[in-house]
């Protein structure tokens, strides 16, 4: 017994040798205030131009990396490092005017230089096809220091939007050599360490050309887990929630004068996607059924507390194009049944392959019994998020309905143009209405996706489920907090404490 | 006795050889494009057909497998086509958490096992030895995850005593470090110490039937003396055994409760990583346990020459 | 001193075998009969408490607890069987085979169930889950393959005692094959042990199906399992605790059944063969 | 007539309810070697673990049991333990187990001596020990103190647990059949031994055994045992030459091995007795203690 015990005190030493050697990863620093604000996904790496998913943007995108342009809560664009910029009569020239004075937190300047090799380095470079948004840029020129010119090769309303996400960040021609885990930015915060697994800090970049944010440290913590994300909150082990899992578990929050519970909207539409390329789903009755058979307020009540907007196509509200469409398909599970008869539908089993994500789980067991209450054979599988379901569903096709919020803002040419996407849709009337929208005036564009709006209920190409709230927790006292998240970036610069 | 440890040794290593193939060979299977999903969704042909033959994707299984074990030998197993990171540093980092997690279990685990198991035996036929032995069968029946849940409720959440979540390094902040140490380690610790205990119990009260224990106090010996003197040696036999097996299951119990605990251990690096078919590191990360696993058995088999004397001149 | 024994035996027998008999009664009724569809989403009453309609109250998707708690046993008892079953085939031979083979491939057969102890049943979900999918084959299959060698050492032990003993001796000395000894002396003798294990094994599988279901890695939605209503529990704890004690108690009063059950059994068998872990 | 050593009056085991041990009456004086027979399941060993106070859990005694005047039954556990190994001792029956496998066969003999606060140090207490096993006749014993049990043969561990028993100068030695182990070649230098033990220390016996010739060989007197009472006592000349309880005939008959009945076949117990044996817990046993047998006045001769 004295050796054994002598053998687990030896362990404890090991371990105590082994830690000192290699711990001390994150930045102690001086006496900051400091502010940690849990989130879901951990980003595999920091690299968001070669890699894609949107946890890296959320974290680093308005925060360490800055754009030229950005939305605000309202979804509008302001300026960001551009302080203004000018659009020529044939809409194909872009003058940006940038600020002064910005600097790289590896010291350089932020010059128009800098804009010239970020934006040529999106079509050179970038492995992710959310690049191929830069296509359209003919040149860019360094007029002077702070004068940027681009030429586009046509006029686009989308690409000054798309100038608003990633790949609009701003790069320094001398940081870009190890941006999987040093990336270099002009934001408001620094990237300080990243303790993989548990948690990414950001520091207060005191060098900041913009008002400096109020908290000298951030820490991102991340939680797989939805209930140790509450957990870790009501413990008061983080200070924030950036997006809520778990909104059945919302109570305990609003009923808890520590805390303030933000409910926004997000660009997140959870769409139930329909596999056209494949009997039955090909048959368009057998879609109209489908989506007729779903009583979507009882869903969102159930697998989402009531929370979150019904929509009736991938357009959310705070678009200009929005158009109310929920009426289009009525819940009518007699007018379901009455579709399906005479279809394939009702003698096959469909398969609903849905990530192991909280939201399309819970959803996808919802879907499955209003489903079969009209006779439908459902079977429902959980797919690991995100590998195996990029493959099943994604890559191979292999399915008939899956479950996933798209939550790229002004996505219906990701996720409907193109019949060889994992929606299979990309009807050629459906890419001319895009197509007309993005060379046309802001009337045209409005009129066209709409139109592409209305085209894609028509088809039933998929159903809308709901579009996914912004709910954010956070102790009492916290303000600046995003109302919204209508941007890929959870953006921190504005937080403060009262 | 040399012939013995040298047995065993040999054998320990054809052990971790065969396992090393069996694990390779069952990631070779695993279906889906490790550098489509590295690369996402949205990467081009030719971006992923670059990434295979960066990463040696390209190359015949046998010559992958025989960079991989010469890796596993030199430390050097690359870098991580998701996470663009070297593994070894990652892997070796959180091996350290698992490991504290899983001592500081193994402690609490004894620390609750011995007395308890010994007390349940001394006292087997009253009304206090039928209550222990109630208390750790019900231990035994709670899911490791379901006892760290309610620590944290109670613990974290009601009375606001410990944190609910998260690492700190030891060398960071002793404090904190011991602080976030403390629930996680007791929902691994309690359950496997109920277990342990019951063995213990049976283990205890095979000793006290024993003669030896009997001369030990017609020689005047006390009966807690004579069981701590003479009798928990020869009852830490079975126990070791248990106790070698239970750090294996202690090891693989880690992942579910640092899932619960968020702990940055080898077990949430698991899991991570077999979301992200992150095949290196599943594969380095399995590797490991295992290879733990049978260095533990090993160890087990040489305390026992060191318990039981008897069995260092047999054979 | 035996006859305390067996007594204290008995009452372990008795009460794990009513826990064990309550789940399986269960799982069976399921069958026929439950209160409700277990996986009827019906947004009208969701999270309603106990009431005649709902004996156990509904979860936050308006299913009921009862009918949920009666198909999850049913889950329960399939993995359980499966895994044991695949346990048993596998490790009772290879134990029979190790303690009659020569020494040598006794021997080898040992090192190699040895190491199956390196590959635990969560090790072996995350794997198998890995390469074809989280589902509850994996997990029966996961959890059956890391309890083989539990059953082999168990059986070899037994069967190494039994052949050592004199009917057996007896029955070699009159000629009769090693097979016919295997069948008609070795598998008899140590059908207890196996028995024995069998419930202990059983009630793993039931803590490592609630473990793998609560990581995700098993039973997969909607169709119920106690794990999995835990795991979906763990949000609403501290609103609606009810919806976590519920199968909690389920997932304890099964491993316990299964426990005492397999300790009071091994009290009852000959003490002379009891294997020594 | 010296004072009894032993006093044994009225002793009964029971387990659960169950009796083992009826009745029991019996006296050692110091020096004097007494014998205890019967066979296996007689209820011999339950006696001397009720005189030691080391009764199997769910064992319980009755009566009294008196060591030089002080009344053991029912004593503090701090007590007996003072007595035990210091004023009586045990050799038990089974040498292969009754040594700790993974303690070295040294400090096993100088436990005892610690135990009792009879030497210093360690040191002393290991030179004690050797000291107590050349005294028992083995041969190195600074190296065999070394040694495990494992390493030694049945005989020298014999030799082990009588040198432990001794090593504490004790005033009575239970003995429960020491020598029934061990080969007949080393039984009578096992024998040996322990008389000259005894008698060096001036000691009392109770010597159990079911073997009649060891008996005579040791013990000056000897009570029969049967069924867990003792049904006849003497001076074991007397006894083994003119035994008066059928029982005692029988076990007299059964050890003259070459002995049958008319019928050719091997006499057996039964032929002795008129039926079985009462049970215990009937009252009046048959024998009663008498002065002949050593029963002190203070003990009560009724």
């Amino acid at each position: 017994m004295r050796r054994l015990v002598g053998a687990l005190v030896l362990l404890g030493l090991l371990a105590v040798a082994g830690c000192s050697a290699g711990a001390g990863t994150a930045d102690q620093g001086e006496q900051t205030a400091s502010l940690s604000v849990g989130l879901v996904a951990e980003p595999a790496n920091l690299d968001f131009t070669t890699t894609d998913g949107a946890a890296i943007p959320q974290a680093l995108l308005y925060n360490v990396y800055e754009t030229l342009v950005k939305v605000d809560g309202e979804g509008e664009l302001v300026p960001s490092l551009a302080r203004s910029w000018e659009v020529s009569e044939d809409r194909r020239t872009y003058t940006f005017e940038l600020v002064e004075g910005a600097t790289f937190t590896d010291g350089a300047p932020f010059t128009a230089e800098d804009a010239v090799f970020s934006i040529e380095r999106v079509q050179t470079e970038w492995t992710t096809s959310l690049a191929a948004a830069m296509d359209v840029v003919e040149s860019a020129t360094a007029v002077s220091p702070t004068t940027l010119r681009v030429e586009l090769s046509r006029p686009s309303n989308d690409w000054l939007y798309r100038m608003t996400t990633r790949i609009g960040a701003m790069f320094s021609r001398t940081g870009v050599d190890a941006l999987g885990t040093d990336p270099v930015g002009t934001g408001p915060y620094r990237f300080g360490s990243w303790n993989r697994g548990d948690s990414i800090t950001l520091l207060r970049n005191d060098g900041y050309w913009g008002s400096a944010p109020q908290f000298g440290e951030v820490v991102l913590r991340y939680f797989r887990d939805p209930t140790a994300l509450n957990n870790a909150l009501l413990s008061g082990t983080i200070d924030v929630i950036g997006t809520v899992q778990a909104p059945e578990s919302l109570e305990q929050f609003t009923s808890d004068p520590r805390f303030q519970v933000i409910e926004g909207t997000t660009t997140a539409e959870v769409v139930l996607s329909f596999n056209r390329s494949r009997a039955p789903l090909d048959d368009l009755d057998v879609r109209r059924a489908i989506k007729h058979a779903i009583d979507h307020r009882a869903l969102v009540d159930t697998c989402w507390a009531g929370r979150g907007t019904l929509i009736g196509s991938m357009v959310p509200p705070s678009d200009p194009w929005y158009t109310d469409l929920t009426g289009r398909y009525p819940y009518d599970p007699d007018r379901a049944r009455e579709l399906l008869e005479g279809t394939d539908a009702t003698s096959s089993t469909l398969r609903l392959r849905v990530p192991n994500l909280p939201y399309a789980v819970a959803c996808g067991q919802v879907v499955e019994s209003q489903l079969e209450q009209v006779g439908l054979d459902v079977q429902m599988d959980t797919l690991e998020f995100p590998a195996a379901w990029l493959q099943t569903v994604y890559t191979d096709a292999d399915y008939d309905m899956s479950i996933i919020a798209h939550v790229e803002p002004r996505d219906l040419r990701a996720v409907f143009g193109d019949p060889d996407y994992y929606t299979r849709y990309g009807e050629p009337e459906f890419v001319e209405h895009l197509d007309a929208a993005d060379a046309g005036t802001e009337a045209e564009q409005t009129e066209q996706l709409r139109l592409a709006a209305e085209m894609l209920a028509d088809d039933a190409a998929a159903d809308w489920l709901f579009l996914l709230p912004n709910l954010v927790v956070a102790e009492q006292g916290i303000t600046g907090l995003p109302q919204n998240a209508v941007s890929e970036s959870f953006d921190l610069s504005a937080l403060g404490r009262s | 006795m040399l012939l013995r440890v040298l047995t065993r040794l040999a054998v320990l290593l054809a052990s971790l050889a065969v396992s090393s193939l069996v694990v390779f060979a069952f990631m070779a299977v695993l279906p889906g494009d490790p550098a489509r999903v590295a690369l996402g969704v949205n990467a081009s042909e030719a971006a992923v057909q670059q990434l295979r033959s960066d990463f040696g994707l390209d190359r015949p299984l046998p010559t992958q497998y025989l960079e991989w074990v010469r890796g596993l030998l030199t430390l050097d197993l690359g870098e991580s086509y998701i996470s663009r990171a070297a593994i070894a540093p990652q892997v070796l980092d959180r091996a350290q958490v698992t490991l504290w997690l899983v001592g500081a279990g193994m402690v609490v685990a004894v620390l609750v096992a011995v007395p308890l198991g010994s007390l349940a035996a001394l006292t087997s036929r009253s009304p206090l030895g039928v209550l222990l032995s109630a208390v750790s069968q019900l231990g035994v029946a709670v899911p490791a995850f379901l006892a760290g849940i309610l620590l944290v409720a109670v613990f974290a959440v009601g009375l606001g005593w410990l944190p609910a979540s998260g690492w700190t390094p030891p060398a960071q902040d002793p404090g904190r470090f011991l602080s976030q140490l403390v629930l996680p380690a007791s929902s691994l610790g309690l359950v496997q110490g109920a277990v342990l205990a019951r063995y213990v119990r049976s283990a205890v009260l095979e000793v006290l039937g024993e003669d030896y224990l009997r001369t030990a106090r017609a020689k005047g010996l006390r009966p807690g003396p004579a069981l701590v003197r003479h009798g928990l040696r020869n009852a830490a036999v079975p126990v070791v055994t248990v106790l070698g097996l239970q750090l294996a299951t202690l090891l693989v119990g880690a992942v579910v409760v640092e899932r619960v605990f968020v702990v940055p251990g080898l077990g949430s690096l698991l899991l991570d990583a077999v979301a992200n078919r992150d095949l290196v590191v599943i594969q380095d990360v399995v590797m490991l346990l295992v290879a733990a696993v049978l260095v533990i058995n090993f160890v087990v088999d040489l305390l026992y020459l060191a318990i039981d004397p008897r069995l260092r001149t047999a054979r | 001193m035996s006859g305390r024994g067996s007594r204290r035996g008995g009452a372990a027998v008795l009460v794990g075998g009513a826990l064990v008999a309550l789940v399986v009664l269960m799982a069976l009724l399921s069958f026929l009969w439950t209160p409700h569809d277990p996986t009827l989403v019906d947004a009208r009453v969701r999270l309603q408490g106990p009431s005649p309609a709902y004996w156990l109250g509904t979860d936050r998707f308006g299913r009921d607890l009862v009918s949920q708690l009666m198909v999850g046993a049913r889950t329960t008892v399939y993995v359980g069987l499966v895994a044991v079953g695949i346990a048993a085939l596998v490790g009772v031979p290879l134990g029979v085979l190790a303690a009659m083979a020569p020494r040598w491939l006794g021997e080898l057969l040992m090192r190699a169930n040895d190491l199956l102890l390196a590959f635990p049943a969560l090790l072996l979900a995350v794997m198998l889950a890995a390469v074809l999918g989280a589902g509850t084959g994996v997990a029966m299959v996961a959890i059956g393959v890391s309890t083989v060698p539990s059953f082999a050492r168990v059986v070899r032990a037994g069967s190494l005692q039994v052949l050592r003993s004199d009917f057996v001796l007896a029955a070699r000395a009159a000629g009769r094959r090693p097979w016919g000894v295997a069948v008609r002396h070795v598998l008899p003798n140590v059908a207890g042990l196996v028995i024995v294990q069998a419930s202990v094994a059983f009630a793993i599988a039931v803590l490592a199906e609630a473990a793998l279901s609560f990581l995700g890695f098993g039973t997969p939605p909607p169709t119920p399992s106690w794990g999995r209503m835990l795991q979906e529990s763990q949000s609403l704890l501290f609103t609606d605790p009810r919806l976590a004690v519920v199968p909690g108690v389920a997932v304890a009063a099964a491993v316990l059944g299964f426990n005492l059950l397999g300790d009071g059994l091994r009290d009852r068998l000959d003490p002379r063969l009891e294997a020594r872990r | 007539m010296s004072a009894a050593l032993l006093e044994v009056e009225g002793l009964s085991v029971a387990a659960e309810g169950r009796p083992l041990v009826g009745d029991l009456r019996f006296a050692v004086r110091s020096g004097e070697r007494v014998g205890l027979i019967g066979e296996s399941g007689s209820g011999k060993s339950v006696t001397a673990l009720a005189l030691m106070g080391l009764l199997p859990p769910g064992l319980r005694a009755g009566g009294s049991v008196r060591l030089a005047g002080r009344e053991l039954l029912g004593a503090p556990e701090a007590e007996l333990s003072r007595l035990r190994g210091a004023q009586v001792s045990m050799v038990f029956q089974e040498p292969m187990t009754a040594l700790n496998p993974t303690m070295r066969i040294g400090p096993q003999v100088a436990e005892v001596l610690q135990v009792h606060g009879r030497v210093p140090d360690r040191r002393s207490a290991w030179q004690a020990a050797v000291a107590a096993l050349a005294d028992v006749g083995l041969p190195d014993p600074p190296a065999l103190a070394r040694a495990y049990p494992h390493q030694l043969s049945g005989g020298q561990r014999q030799r082990v647990v009588i040198a432990i028993a001794l090593a504490g100068d004790p005033a009575l030695l239970v003995c429960d059949e020491p020598t029934s182990a061990l080969d007949v070649t080393v039984q009578g230098r096992v024998l040996e031994l322990i008389r000259r033990g005894l008698a060096e220390r001036g000691a009392g016996c109770l010597f159990i055994s079911h073997d009649l010739a060891v008996v005579a060989d040791v013990c000056e007197r000897v009570l029969v045992m049967h069924a867990g009472r003792v049904v006849e006592a003497g001076p074991t000349r007397r006894v083994l030459t003119r035994p008066q309880h059928p029982y005692t005939r029988g076990l007299l008959a059964a050890s003259d091995l070459g002995r049958t009945d008319e019928h050719g076949r091997l006499l057996t117990m039964d032929r002795f007795l008129a039926g079985p044996p009462p049970p215990l817990t009937e009252p009046a046993p048959p024998w009663q203690g008498t002065a002949e047998d050593g029963w002190a006045t203070s003990g009560g001769g009724s």
